[in-house]
C-alpha cells in the first residue's frame, strides 16, 4: 500500500472541485491518467499531470479524446487504476470506445465536469444536460453507473467511489460533475491513506491454467475475476460478442448471454450503489429531487418555501444512474407533488415520471449557462403545492421544457 | 533594425519603389500597446503616446522628428492585431 | 505635415466584423496580425470576396472565423476541415480557407490534415502554430517543443513536436510554407500564393501566445516572442524539411519560407455545384 | 455571522484571483467558518477585466454563486464601470484609489493599495494589501486567519514581504479610522 | 428540377433496403454522400459511389465517421442535400457532430442500419438497440427526430421524407434501419420524379442587407431561412451559443432561447412528423408496440394470438421520435394491456411506460443477433392477456430485461 | 526417404490459438502468411512469450489478435494504438504489437498512427497493406492506389494514396520498412529487429486481398498477387521514401527494404511499472 | 399458394446469391406475388459456405427470415452437411449430384447442374441451371417469370447463354419426368 | 526461381550454409490450395496433390523426384498462410 499512502494528500485544503477529483483519484491508487484538455475539467488534467508522476504514476496527454479513453482502456487491462477526465465534446467522442469498457469489461473512471450544450455551447457555463446521455449515449444496451458531486468534498469522496464501484463492477463509471463545481474552490477534507475506501478489482485465485475462462463470472456477483497481462493467461479481449473464452462469436444466444449478464451484473447489485441523501423531508409536502449544484440552488429554495409555509423538502440524488427508482417511489408516495430542479430541458424529470405513479411531477429548469435561479425552483415548488392541493389524482406531468 | 525586414521593401511593386511618403493612420481607442509597430516599423517611425487611452494603454503615435519618415511600407498595417494603426500613401508622389 | 491622423476606423473593417471588436485575443497574441495579414491576402486574391469562406475549429485561432465579414464557419474542435470538404466539393466556386490553431488542425484535427493533403482537395490551410493549445489555458500540444513548459509539461515536455510543414508535405500537400506573425509581408505574400493555388495548400504561422505559452517558457510578453523570432527566424525557402524542426534552444534557427509549391491531381468528384441550385428550391 | 458575499474586482495580472483564494482560505480553514471561493471565467474576460468571488457563512454556503456584493473590491476602472452598478445599498465598497475613479455618491472606502505596495518595492502585492485593508474595514474574517493564509499559500520566499503588504493595508486603515 | 428527374429511377424493383435508401436519397435530390464504410450499411454508401456520380452528385468516402458527419454538415451548408449512413459504432462516433448540426440547424440526414452492440459485437445480426442513443447520444439538449423503416419500399420511402423533413425543421434526421431490413431485398416501387414528395429548405427571401439576421425565425415555425454562402450573406454559423446574428454569446438567457428554439421548433410541430401504422388494432385488447423488421414479426405474432383467442393488434411506429405519445396514450385508453416488441433491452418499452399511465406495459425483447422469434412476442402478449384479466388496475411494469 | 510426412500440428501451434483454426480469411488471403511470420519472430525475441501481447483493430487483419496465444487484444476500429500506448505506459514490461490493416491504422486511425511516431513510444506497429477495406467488401480506403477499381471507386480511385513508409518515418517513427507477404524471411527478420528496437516501430507488409481488392483489380487469386509481388519488387534499403509511392502500375516498381534505423529519446512517462500490482490487491 | 421458404446453399463463387436473387425477383416482379430475398451474413461465411433465402407469399411476407425451408437446393458438400439437417419432413432437397453427396435416407431431387453448364461451356452458369430444374420441380415460380427476371439482371451480354443454361435445366427436370 | 528468392539463404545463420537436407511435415486437412508454397519453393520441391483435402482442395505435396531437394530454408513455413505446411531440418547434416 506504499504508493497509496504517498498518494493521499491528507489534511484539510481549499481546493476547487476538480482538483480535489484529481487528489480523489490519486487517493484512490489512480496510476494512469489518458487524457485531452477541455474546460471547465482541464484543471483535472493539469493537476494529475503534475502528481501523477510524484507518485509513480503516468500522466499522457493524448492527441484526442478518443485516443484518451482508449488509451485508459488499455491501463485498466494493464492492471492500473486508470481514468479521464472531459466536458460534453469531449464526452460525446468518447461515447464509442464506453461501449468497449463495457463490453471488455475494463474498470475505469471517467469525469465529464459538464458545460452548456449542444455542440460547443457554452464551454466555460454550467449545465447537467448529459445526464440521459452518460446512460445511452452508446449503441447497444449497456448499464451506467454516473455519480453526481454537489461539493468540492464530493468531488474527492465519489472520484474515490468511483474508482471502487469501477473494480467492483468492471464497469466504465461516470462521475457526472458540472462547471460550478468544478470551478468551485472549498474546504475539502481528505482523511489518512487507510481511511480511504478501497475496493480493489478480482483477479483470479488460479495461476493460469487450459481451464481458465476469462469472462465466466465465478458467483452470483456475475463478475469474471479479471487477469494481468503478461503473466500467462494469454486472455483474449474482443469488442465483438463473445463467449466466456473470449471468443468472438456471432451468435444470438451468445449475445444476449452476454449483454444481459453485463447488464444484470449492475442491476442486481444496483442497491450497492445508489446513494440519494434526504433534506427535510421528513415533513414535506412537496419533495424536490435535485442533484449536483443544483441540490445547492434547492436548499435555498426549499428555505424560501417554508418561509412562505410550503413544506418542501430534497431528495439528492448522488447517484443518478442506476435511476434511484426505489427512492422516487418512496418520495412520491410519501409527498404531494415531485419537483424535479435541473439545468437542462427535463432530463431527469422523464425518468421520475416513469415511477413517479399518481404523484403530479413539475419539471424546474432551464437549459443552463448559470445556475438556476432558487426563484425558479421556488416558483416551481409553490406551483406543485398548489396543484397538489386541487387535484390530488394523477396530473399530466408539466414543466416548461417540451416534450419529446 | 537588422536585415530581415529592411529587405521587406523588396517584394513590392515596381510603383513603390520611389520611395513614397505614407501617413500614418490611429485609432487610439483600439491600440492594446502591445508596441509590434513601434519596435519593428522599418523606419523607427512610431512611439509610445504620452498619454493612456480608454483601456489604459500607451497608444502608438508618430515619434517626434518621425513626421517625414514614414515609406508607406504597411508593416504597421498588416502587423498591428488590433486593426488600430494603418499607413497610406501620399497623394502628391515623393521622388 | 501631421504627425499621425486619428481615424475611428480602419480599412480593413470592411472585412472584418468590426461591430464584434475588441476581439478577445489577449493584448500582445499575435493573432490578430495574421487575421490582419489574411484579410489583406484575400482582398488581392481575384476571387470576389462573396466567394470567400473560412472555416475554423475550437480555439483562439478558431475565433478568426467570427470576425471575417465573409461567410464563415466555426465548426467544432478539429473539424474545420472535413467541414470544408463538405463545402468545397457541394459547391466548387467557394474559395475555401480553413483558419485554425495548431491543437485543432494537428491534434485532434491531425487525421483530417494529413487525409486532406492526401487527396489534394483545392482548400486552403491557415494554421497559427502557438506551439500550445491557448483556449483552454496553455496546455502542451503536438507542436510544443521538447522541453517547454506547459500547465500539462511542468517538468518539460517529455514528447517531441511535429514538423508540420514536413509532416503535411510528405503527406501530399502541393504548397507548403512558414511564416511568422513578424514576418507580415511574407506572410501576406504566402496566403496569397496559397489561396491562388490549385490543390491542397497550407501556411503555418508561429505566433505568440505570451498567457499560453509566453509565461511558462521565460519569453515574456508577445513582443518578446516577437524579438525570439527576429532573432532566430533564417529564410530558406529550398530548406531540406527533414532539417526544419523547431526547438526551444536559442541555437536553432526557426526556418521560414515558401518550402513547397508542385503539381499534383487535384481531387474532384464528379459533383456538378451549379445544379445544386436547382434542388433547393422547394419554397422560396 | 449569517452569509456575506464578496466580489474582488480587477484586471489580469493584479492577483485578484489569489487574494479571493486567500479570503476564502482563512474563513474555511482557519476562521471556522464555510467559504466558497469561485472566479469569472469567460473567453470575454481574456486578460481584460477579471474578478473573484468569495461567500462565508457561519453554516454551509448553499447557493455557492454570488447574488449581490456585501462587500466590493474594485482595483481596476474597467472593473468599476463593469461591477459599480451590481451592488445593494447596503453594498461596502473599496477602491484603490491609486487606480480608480468612480463617479458614485455611495461612500467608498478606499486606499491606495498599488502605492502601498510600491512603498515596499513591489507593485504586484498591491492584492495583498489590499486584503489587510478589507480585513481591517470589515469583520469577515480575522487578522490571525489571513495571516496563515497568506503563508501557506504564497512562495516560500515571499512570505515576509507578503505579510508585509497586508500589515501595510491593514494598517493603513487602522490609522485612519484612528 | 432536372437533377431531380435524372436521378429518380421510376419503376418496379427488387432491390435491398439500402439500396433503396440510397434510391430515396437520389430521388429526393441528395447530392452529397460523406461516407466510411461499415456492415451492414456498406451497400448505401456503394450504391451511391456509383449513382452520384451520375446524376452530378458527389460521394467521397472519408478517412472516419467524425468527418464524414462533418463534410455532410459542411455540404449541407453549401445548400446540398446530404446524407451520410453508418452503424452503431459509427454512429457514436457522429454523436458529437450530431449536436453540430442541431446546433447549427444544418439539415442531413443520417442513416443508421442497427447492428447488435455494445461495441464491435455483432457486425453482421440485427438489432435494435441505438433508439435511445438516437434521442439522447449527443451532450446537451437537442430534439431527435428519427424514423424507422419496416420494409425496403419504407427504405425508400422513408429516407425520401427524411431529406424532407430535415429541410423542413432544419434538423439532422436520422433513419434508424435494421440489419435485416437493410441486406433485405423486395419489391420496391419508385415514382415518377413528379410524384415523389418535396419539402425544400427555406432561404432568404430578401437579398443580403445589413439587418439579416440568419438565426432570427419570421415565424411560427421557428425556423429561420438559411443563406447560402457564397452570394453575399455573409452569414457566421458558430456551434458555440450565439444569437440571431449569429455572433457567440456566452449568456445564460440567450442560451436557454436558443435551446428551447431549436427544440420547440420540432416539438411544437411533432403532429407533422409523428407518423404510426394500426394494424388490427380495432377490436384489440392487447396492443403490441412494435417497429422496424420486429413489427414483421410482430404480424406474425398477432395472428398466431388470435388462432388463439387473444385479439392481439399492432401499434407501428414509422417515428420513434419524436415519441407518439399521444398515439401511445390513445392505445392505454383502448387496450388491457401493451406489450412492447423490440430487440434490445428494452428501451422504447420505457417510454411508452413513461405515457401508458395505468395500462400494464409487459417487455417482449431480446439483445439481437436475430428476429425476435414470433413466439416470443406470442408468449408476452398471452401473458399480457392473462395479467390484464387478473388485475385492471395498474400493474409495476414487467419484462425480462433489467431496469436502471 | 519419405516424400513429405503427415503432420497433425504444427510448430506454430503453441502460438496459436489452434481450436480456432481454420481462421477465417479467404484461400489465397496474405494475412496467414503474415502471421506465421509474426509467430516466428516473436518466438526469437529474447523477451518471454508471455511478455508478449498484441493489439488489434477491427477488420480482416484485426482478427491476428484473436489467433494469437498470447495476451490479445481485439479492440475498436482505428484504437489499437491508444489501447496499446495505455498497456504499455502502464507496464513497459509488455512487449507491445499492434497488427492491424491499413485502414484500421491508417484511415480511421491515421492520427494515432503519426502521434505514437512522433511521441516515438516503445511499441511495434505491423501494418497489413492489401490496399483496401477488407472485411468490408473491398471498399477503397487510404492506400488504395490512383486509379484502381473498389467497391467505392467503380470508376477509379480519384484519390492519391498515402506513402505508409514516408508518412510514418515524417511523423518520427525510429524502424520503418515494407515487405511483401512473399518477402517472408526478410519481413521475419524484420519484425524480429522492430520488436527489438527501442521506440515505435512500423512495418508495412503488402498482401494479397483476392477477395476485396484483387478481383476488381484484374490481379486475379491471391497467387496471382504473389507473382505480381515477384515480378515488381526491389529491394532497396537506402531508397530515398519519397520515391517509393505505390501503384498499379506495372512499370514502377514496389519498392522494399527496412528503410529507417535511428535513435530518438523514447516516449517514457514516469511510471513505475512494479508499483502499479499493489494496488490491485484489494480482494485476491 | 401460401408462403414457401427456399434455401439455396452452395460456396462462394458459384453465384448462389445471384440465383435466389432471380428467383426472388422473379416471384415479386413479374409474378404478382410477394416475395423476399436474403443471404446469410457473417464473417466466418467468407469464402467458404453461402446460402441464399428466398421467401414467396401470395400475401405479404410478414416474417422476413426463414424459419424452416420448404425447398432445400444444395450445389456443394459443405453446405449439405450444414443445412441438410435443418429440414422439415416435407421439405424437398434439390441436389447438384455433380458436387454433392449426401448421405440421406430421404428422396432427393438431383440433376447434375454443373455438368449441364458445362456442355453449355461455362461453368459459371450452374447456378442458373439449377433454377430452370427448381422452376420445373416446385410451382414457386412460372417459367415466363423466371426468364424475365433472368433477361433483366444478368450482364447483357450472357443474357443468351442464361437462358438457354435455364432451359437446360429446366428440360433436365422435364425430361427425367417425362 | 530467379534472384529474389534465391538471395534469402543469404541471411541464414552461419552453421546452415552447410546446405541442409529438409523434411516436409504436412498437414493435409488445413490446406486450401493458395499454392504459394508450391509456386515460390525456391527448390521446386512441392507440388499439387493428386487428390482433394475434406474442404475440396489440392493440398501441397512433395514432388515426385524431389523427395532430396528440400534445403529446409523454412520459406514454405513461412509463407503457408493455412499453418499447413512446415520444415525440419534432417538431423543427420547434409555436407
Ligand atoms: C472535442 C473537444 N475537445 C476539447 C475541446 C477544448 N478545446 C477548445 S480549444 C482547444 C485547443 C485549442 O488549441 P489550438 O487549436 O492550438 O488553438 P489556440 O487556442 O492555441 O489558438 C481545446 C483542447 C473542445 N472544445 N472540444
Ligand atoms: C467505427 C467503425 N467504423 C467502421 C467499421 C467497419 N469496418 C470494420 S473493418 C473496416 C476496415 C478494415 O480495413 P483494414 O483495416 O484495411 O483491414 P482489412 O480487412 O483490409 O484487413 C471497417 C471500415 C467499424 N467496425 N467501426
Ligand atoms: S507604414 Fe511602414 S514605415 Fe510607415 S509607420 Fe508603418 S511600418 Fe513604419
Ligand atoms: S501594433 Fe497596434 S495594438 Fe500594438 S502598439 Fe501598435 S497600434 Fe497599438
Ligand atoms: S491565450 Fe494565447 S492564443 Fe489565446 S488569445 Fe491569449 S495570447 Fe492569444
Ligand atoms: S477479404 Fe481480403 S483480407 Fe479479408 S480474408 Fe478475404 S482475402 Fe483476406
Ligand atoms: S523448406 Fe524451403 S526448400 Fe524445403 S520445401 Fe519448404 S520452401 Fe522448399
Ligand atoms: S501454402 Fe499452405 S495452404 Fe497454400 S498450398 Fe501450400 S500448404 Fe496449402
Ligand atoms: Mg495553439
Ligand atoms: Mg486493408
Amino acid at each position: 500500500m506504499s504508493v497509496r499512502a504517498a498518494s493521499v494528500l491528507t489534511g484539510s485544503h481549499f481546493m476547487n472541485g476538480d482538483t480535489a477529483s484529481a487528489e480523489g483519484a490519486l487517493a484512490a491508487g489512480c496510476l494512469y491518467f489518458g487524457g485531452y484538455p477541455i474546460t471547465p475539467s482541464t484543471e483535472i488534467a493539469e493537476r494529475l499531470a503534475r502528481r501523477l508522476p510524484e507518485v509513480g504514476g503516468a500522466y499522457v496527454q493524448m492527441e484526442d479524446e478518443l485516443a484518451s479513453i482508449t488509451s485508459v482502456i488499455g491501463a485498466s487491462w494493464a492492471g492500473a487504476r486508470s481514468m479521464t477526465a472531459t466536458s460534453g465534446p469531449g464526452f460525446s467522442l468518447m461515447m464509442e470506445a464506453i461501449g468497449l469498457a463495457a463490453m471488455t469489461e475494463a474498470p475505469c473512471v471517467i469525469v465529464n465536469v459538464q458545460r452548456g450544450g449542444p455542440s460547443t455551447g457554452l464551454p466555460t457555463l454550467v449545465a447537467q444536460a448529459d445526464i440521459m446521455q452518460a446512460r445511452w449515449g452508446t449503441h447497444g444496451d449497456i448499464q451506467a453507473i454516473a455519480l453526481v458531486p454537489s461539493s468540492c468534498q464530493e468531488m474527492f469522496d465519489l472520484t474515490v467511489r468511483a474508482f471502487n464501484l469501477a473494480d467492483r463492477f468492471r464497469h466504465p463509471v461516470i462521475v457526472l460533475a458540472d462547471e460550478v463545481i468544478g470551478h468551485l474552490t472549498e474546504r475539502v477534507v481528505i482523511p489518512e491513506a487507510s481511511e480511504i475506501p478501497f475496493v480493489g478489482r478480482r483477479t483470479p485465485a488460479l495461476p493460469p491454467d487450459e481451464h481458465f475462462r476469462p469472462f465466466r463470472a465465478l458467483d452470483d456477483s456475475l463478475v469474471p475475476p479479471m487477469p494481468l497481462p503478461g503473466i500467462g493467461y494469454k486472455t483474449h479481449v474482443t469488442s465483438l460478442t463473445h463467449d466466456e473464452r473470449g471468443y468472438p462469436q456471432p451468435d444470438a444466444g451468445i449475445h444476449d448471454t452476454l449483454v444481459r449478464r453485463i447488464s444484470d451484473k449492475i442491476t442486481r447489485f444496483q442497491s450497492q450503489i445508489i446513494d440519494v441523501e434526504e433534506i427535510a423531508l421528513d415533513d414535506a409536502e412537496i419533495g424536490v429531487v435535485a442533484f449536483g449544484s443544483t441540490a445547492r440552488t434547492a436548499r435555498r429554495a426549499i428555505a424560501l418555501a417554508r418561509e412562505r409555509g410550503v413544506r418542501a423538502g430534497i431528495l439528492r440524488l448522488i447517484t443518478v444512474w442506476p435511476f434511484p427508482e426505489d427512492a422516487i417511489r418512496a418520495l412520491a408516495n410519501r409527498v404531494d407533488a415531485i419537483v424535479v430542479a435541473e439545468m437542462n430541458l427535463g432530463q431527469a424529470r422523464r425518468e421520475v415520471e416513469r415511477v413517479a405513479g399518481l404523484t403530479p411531477v413539475i419539471g424546474s429548469h432551464h437549459a443552463g449557462g448559470a445556475l438556476l435561479p432558487a426563484e425558479t425552483i421556488l416558483d416551481s415548488i409553490m406551483e406543485a403545492a398548489h396543484y397538489a392541493q386541487r387535484s390530488p389524482g394523477r396530473l399530466a406531468s408539466r414543466g416548461s421544457a417540451a416534450a419529446g | 533594425m537588422t536585415s530581415l525586414l529592411q529587405r521587406i521593401p523588396l517584394d513590392l511593386s515596381m510603383e513603390q519603389f520611389r520611395i513614397p511618403h505614407g501617413q500614418v493612420f490611429i485609432i487610439p481607442s483600439r491600440c492594446k500597446g502591445c508596441k509590434f509597430c513601434i519596435d519593428f516599423c522599418p523606419q523607427d517611425v512610431l512611439a509610445e503616446s504620452a498619454d493612456l487611452n480608454g483601456k489604459g494603454y500607451h497608444y502608438a503615435v508618430v515619434a517626434e522628428g518621425k513626421e517625414d519618415s514614414c515609406v508607406n511600407c504597411r508593416f504597421c498595417t498588416l502587423v498591428c492585431p488590433e486593426f488600430a494603426i494603418y499607413s497610406d500613401a501620399i497623394q502628391e508622389a515623393a521622388s | 505635415m501631421p504627425s499621425e491622423v486619428l481615424a475611428d476606423s480602419h480599412p480593413a473593417d470592411l472585412l472584418l466584423r468590426a461591430d464584434r471588436l475588441p476581439h478577445i485575443w489577449c493584448p500582445g497574441c499575435g493573432l490578430g496580425s495574421v487575421m490582419a495579414c489574411f484579410t489583406d491576402a484575400m482582398l488581392a486574391s481575384p476571387v470576389p470576396v462573396e466567394q470567400h469562406v473560412c472555416v475554423s475549429g475550437i480555439g483562439c485561432t478558431g475565433r478568426v472565423a467570427g470576425y471575417l465579414n465573409i461567410d464563415s464557419f466555426h465548426t467544432t474542435h478539429g473539424r474545420a476541415i472535413p467541414f470544408a470538404i463538405g463545402l468545397k466539393v457541394a459547391d466548387p466556386r467557394l474559395q475555401v480557407t480553413v483558419f485554425s490553431g495548431d491543437g485543432d488542425l494537428a491534434a485532434i484535427g491531425g487525421n483530417h490534415l494529413i487525409h486532406a493533403a492526401r487527396r489534394n482537395i483545392d482548400i486552403t490551410v491557415i494554421c497559427v502554430n502557438n506551439f500550445n493549445y491557448g483556449m483552454t489555458g496553455g496546455q502542451a500540444g503536438p507542436t510544443t517543443p521538447f522541453s517547454a513548459k506547459t500547465t500539462t509539461t511542468p517538468r518539460g515536455n517529455a514528447e517531441q513536436p511535429f514538423n508540420l510543414p514536413h509532416l503535411v508535405a510528405t503527406a501530399g500537400a502541393v504548397y507548403v510554407s512558414r511564416w511568422t506573425s513578424l514576418h507580415v509581408r511574407q506572410l501576406r505574400q504566402s496566403m496569397e500564393e496559397a489561396l491562388n493555388k490549385r490543390g491542397f495548400s497550407f501556411v503555418e504561422v508561429l505566433a505568440p501566445c505570451p498567457v499560453g505559452f509566453g509565461k511558462g517558457n521565460d519569453l515574456g510578453e508577445g513582443l518578446d516572442e516577437m524579438w525570439f523570432y527576429r532573432r532566430r527566424s533564417i529564410v530558406d525557402h529550398g530548406a531540406n524539411l527533414e532539417d526544419i524542426d523547431l526547438s526551444m534552444s536559442e541555437d536553432e534557427p526557426i526556418v521560414l519560407g515558401n518550402f513547397v509549391n508542385r503539381e499534383r491531381t487535384v481531387f474532384a468528384p464528379a459533383v456538378e455545384a451549379l445544379a445544386l441550385q436547382e434542388v433547393l428550391n422547394g419554397t422560396p | 455571522m449569517a452569509r456575506r458575499e464578496v466580489r474582488l474586482a480587477g484586471f489580469g495580472g493584479q492577483g485578484i484571483v489569489l487574494a479571493g483564494y486567500i479570503l476564502g482560505k482563512a474563513a474555511a480553514l482557519y476562521d471556522g467558518k464555510d467559504a466558497v471561493f469561485s472566479q469569472s471565467y469567460g473567453p470575454e474576460a481574456r486578460g481584460g477585466a477579471c474578478a473573484a468571488e468569495v461567500i462565508i457563512d457561519d453554516d454551509a454556503v448553499d447557493y455557492p454563486v454570488l447574488t449581490c456584493p456585501d462587500v466590493l473590491v474594485v482595483m481596476s476602472q474597467e472593473a468599476g464601470v463593469k461591477y459599480a452598478s451590481d451592488v445593494a445599498d447596503g453594498t461596502t465598497v473599496l477602491v484603490d484609489t491609486d487606480l480608480v475613479r468612480l463617479d458614485t455618491s455611495r461612500p467608498l472606502l478606499d486606499a491606495p493599495f498599488t502605492g502601498i505596495a510600491e512603498q515596499l518595492g513591489r507593485r504586484m502585492v498591491a492584492n495583498i494589501a489590499m486584503l489587510g485593508f478589507l480585513t481591517a474595514v470589515t469583520n469577515l474574517v480575522s487578522v490571525e486567519a489571513m495571516e496563515e493564509a497568506i503563508r501557506t499559500t504564497v512562495p516560500e520566499k515571499t512570505i515576509d514581504l507578503n505579510l508585509r503588504a497586508f500589515r501595510a493595508g491593514y494598517e493603513s486603515r487602522v490609522g485612519a479610522v484612528a
